[in-house]
């Protein structure tokens, strides 16, 4: 602890204004990229806001150990990481408690895009690597990790999004940064499936009515729905391209022929 | 019992409970909002600065809380220090084995804290010593006694009952140096929170599901009330998924809930 | 360490009571109940002054992880565990090298009254946690542990039983209480199986002569009588009661008739 | 595939891989002393003291620094601490797995580590703030992201251009107190080590082998380099074995090689 | 050899050695009561602070004692800390394994601990330095180096004689600081416990068995006597079971014995 | 840290002799034993200067745990292990990142000598425990462990051997020990093949020039094979003598007859 954290006595101005100059519905820039990798099966990167986060994807592939391999689904096995420099204190490489449980609810939050009884024997690992961490990551990993599946070849029923909402100044506003997180009043994560609406990550602490819970929630789902928008973007730019090549490629044949 | 067998008698059952749970009713006569017969102990364990067992129905579930002066974290030098940890002891169920937590220990442990910490149970300034050194440290321990559902709700609620009923010390400071003194005095308790914890069954809900019920639930969602009714802590769990009415209906539900479960424990606190 | 602990000077007064008003040949008062618990295969759960220990047994069942099933015999496995709310100051809840040693002696203890041979490829597994503890929590361990491997019906031979005796103010006393084991000059616990006077466990720390130690240990011995008997009535009231419930429906049945 | 056919499918290779070398030519039509493309992100991390990003070719290996203020250890009190770590990071690779540093994890760091501490890359004795007391600890935090070969000389060279760019607070001493002012300052700075690994394959070194290539290398060389021309390091790996003249030829190379990549090191520093 | 096969062949070697232990005969021509061979090397490991190498026919084990300045346990403040660990090293046997101390490890470091321990062997209020911040701390460490039996008696003498044959320095204290002077002392020395180890085949007890012994033994009892012939420690260790009548003997014996090992640990330890 | 470690300002004094008097070329006293231990397949021992350490080899065996048996060649482990009270101040017993690494070089440098491929399916195991530790333990561990091997009836191609080089006050010496490693300028500790000359261990910290570096190479390979010269006596001494005896059986044998 080189440096103790202040935090403002206001996070939102007269003008309605967050620190950063956001309005309470704006999400941070995001920057999606897929494939980011060379050696995973699929892998996305995203930036959002300060985080830099990294999300692969192995599998399916032979279960290891094997005695893990259940013969009549594919073991999904996910890991949220926060590498030792993503934090303004360092931290200790191995998995914390924190890291253990998100660990899990990111799994169950990809879990019902899967058709896992499609591979058994297998396993499909999911690796989430914050790089950078300035709050929202969970949610951001699930984003990248999702889009990881897909590029991984994967085949899903959706691509899911998530996107917290949160309170601050009595404020309901979306996509929590680090210093709103923890200045503020309340956060709720949360994963959807955009085409049916199911919610596949919930999570809240801090305080809200039930009136300010439900508003935050349509809030983060609409957050969640400009980000699947996003997701569709990076894949379509990643896989599109090639075939406009491709059709260009065409096309100059056929000029040349 | 070959475990093809076991699979279709575990099929029969889940269709069972689901059929029952569709008309409304359950394997052991409940509402889908009924909780099984709540029995709370407080003060088993004398050692302990504070301890509670609570049964729901075949559950039981013991806390401990003990209490120690330690150092704050650097970056809350004016706290006391509260941590929760649960042991899912193999005794209590044939399922549970002995290890390090896994992550079904450190989830429950983790809901169980954060409905603790985001209430603000308690005043962590009042537990502090002697600012950037010495507080008080409080250790939460959840012992898992007999698994029969729904130990979340059981492990919260242990939980705040003996961290309602702990006691600490009077003392005083005498050159930079904690005296401790005759007598014990209250925590500094501030609030009442309640987990209610739903399970999803063939898009249905109940509450304070039995682990019978819990073999045949897709979704799992706990919703942590404070004594103004207002939210404090909600975590899904599960590969299930809800919908928006689903969890809105789950609120309303926690929050009659929380004040029933909320009037147990303050009852068994003052009487 | 919130609190330190303070002895007192003297352990027995001039009329020869204990601080607990006990006299050296006497127990502290002993509750056992059989069948505590509800998804073990058996239990036990006992309360001998301020010890609160539970007992449960699981098994014969497969062995797990299978490597370690043995091809002519069943695995025994113990595990002597402390609530970290049991003691005074809060113990951290892994294993200590003194619970090893204990999970060890008391498997030891154990043994001699199973049939293990029967039941080759299984395992037996044994868990004692000490909820509260003041002294002699092995042996109240071991004595309701025994009681679970009965309630679990599994076949043994006899119950095994135990306590401790010790020596304080130069005098020897059965059951020594936690203040009586620190602030004693010495401590000897013993398990043994009550028809043939066998003895399955032996430990002592402190001081003996080669005659106080005679002593000690037939102390020891009487008390282990004595917690035989106790152990033998919890047995039957357990067992006993619906049989004479069983009793009785029958009369009733015979009046009806 | 089968294992069998795997194996075959590698000889293979191997064999193409041995016999490009004999002629003194690369699958990827480099010379055998000639380095992939190399790119260097000097910090990428903001939150860290400082950070940087190494591509080699395909492999990518990203370096954080972080910086706090602890203890020194008690045989050397009046020096600031360096200490690295390195995670093998299982998206990098299939063949990585989650759980602590495994031996070549650890074989990596420690090789870095006497790249850096042996170079005496910075001035230990000006990290100290308060003898005995308090020294800057600096963390260096080995990430790899994507393996596709010579991670020894990625990964030094990260770490090389993370220290050097790495900022530490001004600050003062207030009644025996640190007290963090504005403004920031570089590290003590001395050298700039560089790593340069040679593979033998047949009888050949080559430096900056790929993936590929190390699956056909029997030994493995790193030679690390101070500016002044001086070795600082060295670290054979592998079963395989080196002549002399094998060894007196890569050190002439590795100092070659070493002015070329600190000239880029130097270069991002300086850019 | 099948596994069947050894199972036949340590039958009749069992049977073998309990047909001659009726007729009070061993395999190695000793008495029932008679140790092998004692061997005691005082210091072979000059950079510890004490040690020593008992050899009881073939098994050998070496025992360091290391000191150092550290902080007393908090429940006694003036007392200076004794703490012992054992090594089963792999290379002592093909049944030892790499790792961290298996149970039986633990239980031969907890016997030998009570030992010196229990019977006081060392006044550990000399050990404090300074009440409740510095002590003494005395690290004994057990390396079995080749294991043919009864370890726990070659790790109980070789405990002892490192420990009374250990030197502290002098020291003094200036300004609450300690300040190491020239010159080395003894430490302060109270008693010789001695440890005798029975092993119970076929309902006979013999001591010091060796390892083809111990494959053949039912239950093992281990009593540690002081100078003045009291018994301080105990321990009975697997599944046979002891008559009282067979712990009497053995206590007899141990007394015995244990003056006989005495004489040689104070022999070595003054020769 | 009771004791904190002074270095003398100077290594070398005016005449050219070390602190033990020994000139830059010379090796430390040497002692070698083959076949010290009892229970171990082949065993070595080896006394360099304070240096106190014990090789001992296990096998061809079964591989343990199963899952690492390889189809086509013997597992070769490899422990370097330090007593805790074989350095100044007190080691922990558990495995520092130093030792997973010179276990790691150690085996690396061993295995050029074994014909693994003709043991499949079983496991070499090579434990070095470092009883006093003195500079140069990586070196000396590695000339007993061959010896070790050999003891074991292992075949092998040739006797590794191995001995540092060092620069102290601006000279390479041989053989530095642990003070001249400490308070030195740098070290190159190396293993080799006598036979074939081949590197099989080579490190190096600290700083030479590349004129140095040649000049410490050639000093620690001459070194190397006076190390050599030693291991072959030792196992002369060890093997040759039985034969002689044998021979002298025979003579009394012709004497009688």
């Amino acid at each position: 602890m080189m440096y103790l954290e202040k935090y403002p006595e206001r996070l939102i101005d007269e003008e309605g204004n967050r620190l950063d100059g956001r309005k309470f519905d704006e999400l941070r820039p995001i920057k999606i990229e897929v494939g980011t990798l060379e050696k995973a099966d699929g892998s996305a990167y995203i930036e959002q806001g300060k985080n830099k986060i990294l999300a692969a994807v192995f599998g399916p592939r032979e279960a290891h150990p094997r005695h893990l391999a259940m013969p009549d689904k594919a073991l999904l096995r996910c890991r949220y990481h926060m590498a030792p420099f993503s934090t303004n204190t360092r931290k200790s490489p191995a998995p914390s408690r924190r890291e253990h449980e998100l660990s899990k609810v990111t799994r169950e939050a990809l879990a019902p895009v899967l058709f896992l009884e499609r591979f058994p024997r297998t396993s499909i690992d999911v690796f989430i690597e914050i790089l950078q961490s300035d709050g929202g990551t969970r949610c951001a990993g699930i984003v990248a990790a999702s889009l990881a599946l897909a590029d991984a070849g994967i085949p899903i029923r959706d691509l899911v999004t998530a996107v917290s909402a949160g309170k601050i100044d009595d404020q309901i506003v979306l996509d929590l940064d680090d210093i709103e997180d923890k200045a503020g009043q309340a956060d709720l994560p949360v994963a959807m499936l955009p085409q049916s609406g199911s919610i596949t990550l919930l999570q809240m602490d801090g305080e809200f009515s039930k009136d300010e819970f439900e508003t935050a929630l349509n809030l983060a789902i609409e957050g969640c729905k400009k980000i699947s928008i996003m997701q569709k973007e990076a894949l379509r730019e990643k896989y599109a391209a090639p075939r406009e090549e491709a059709h260009e490629d065409e096309k100059s044949q056929e000029k040349e022929a | 019992m070959s475990s093809a067998f076991m699979e279709i008698a575990s099929k029969i059952k889940h269709k069972q409970i689901a059929d029952l749970i569709k008309r409304e009713k359950r394997l052991d006569g409940r509402t889908l909002t009924e909780y099984r017969d709540i029995e709370i102990l407080v003060g088993p364990i004398t050692k302990a600065e504070g301890s509670a067992q609570v049964s729901l129905g075949k559950t039981k579930v013991l806390v401990g809380v003990k209490i120690d002066i330690g150092e704050p974290f650097p970056d809350t030098p004016e706290d006391g220090v509260l941590t929760v940890n649960s042991e899912f002891l193999p005794l209590a169920s044939p399922s549970f084995e002995t290890g390090p937590p896994d992550e079904n220990s450190i989830e429950l442990a983790r809901v169980v804290d954060r409905g603790l910490r985001e209430s603000k149970v308690l005043d962590t300034k009042k537990l502090c010593i002697l600012p950037g050194k010495k507080v008080f440290v409080i250790f939460v321990d959840i012992y898992i006694l007999d698994h029969d559902g729904n130990l979340f709700d059981a492990s919260a609620l242990a939980s705040l009952v003996a961290v309602i009923t702990a006691k600490i010390p009077n003392y005083e400071i005498e050159d930079g140096e904690v005296k401790i003194l005759e007598g014990l005095q209250d925590l500094p308790v501030q609030d009442y929170p309640i987990a209610t914890t739903f399970a999803k069954i063939d898009n249905s809900l109940i509450v304070d599901p039995t682990l019978e019920e819990e073999s045949a639930m897709e979704g799992r969602l706990t919703i942590t009330t404070k004594q103004n009714g207002n939210i404090c802590a909600m975590q899904k769990g599960l590969e299930g998924t809800f919908t928006v009415e689903e969890i809105q209906k789950a609120v309303i539900t926690a929050q009659e809930k929380g004040e029933e479960l909320r009037a147990k424990a303050l009852g068994v606190r003052n009487g």
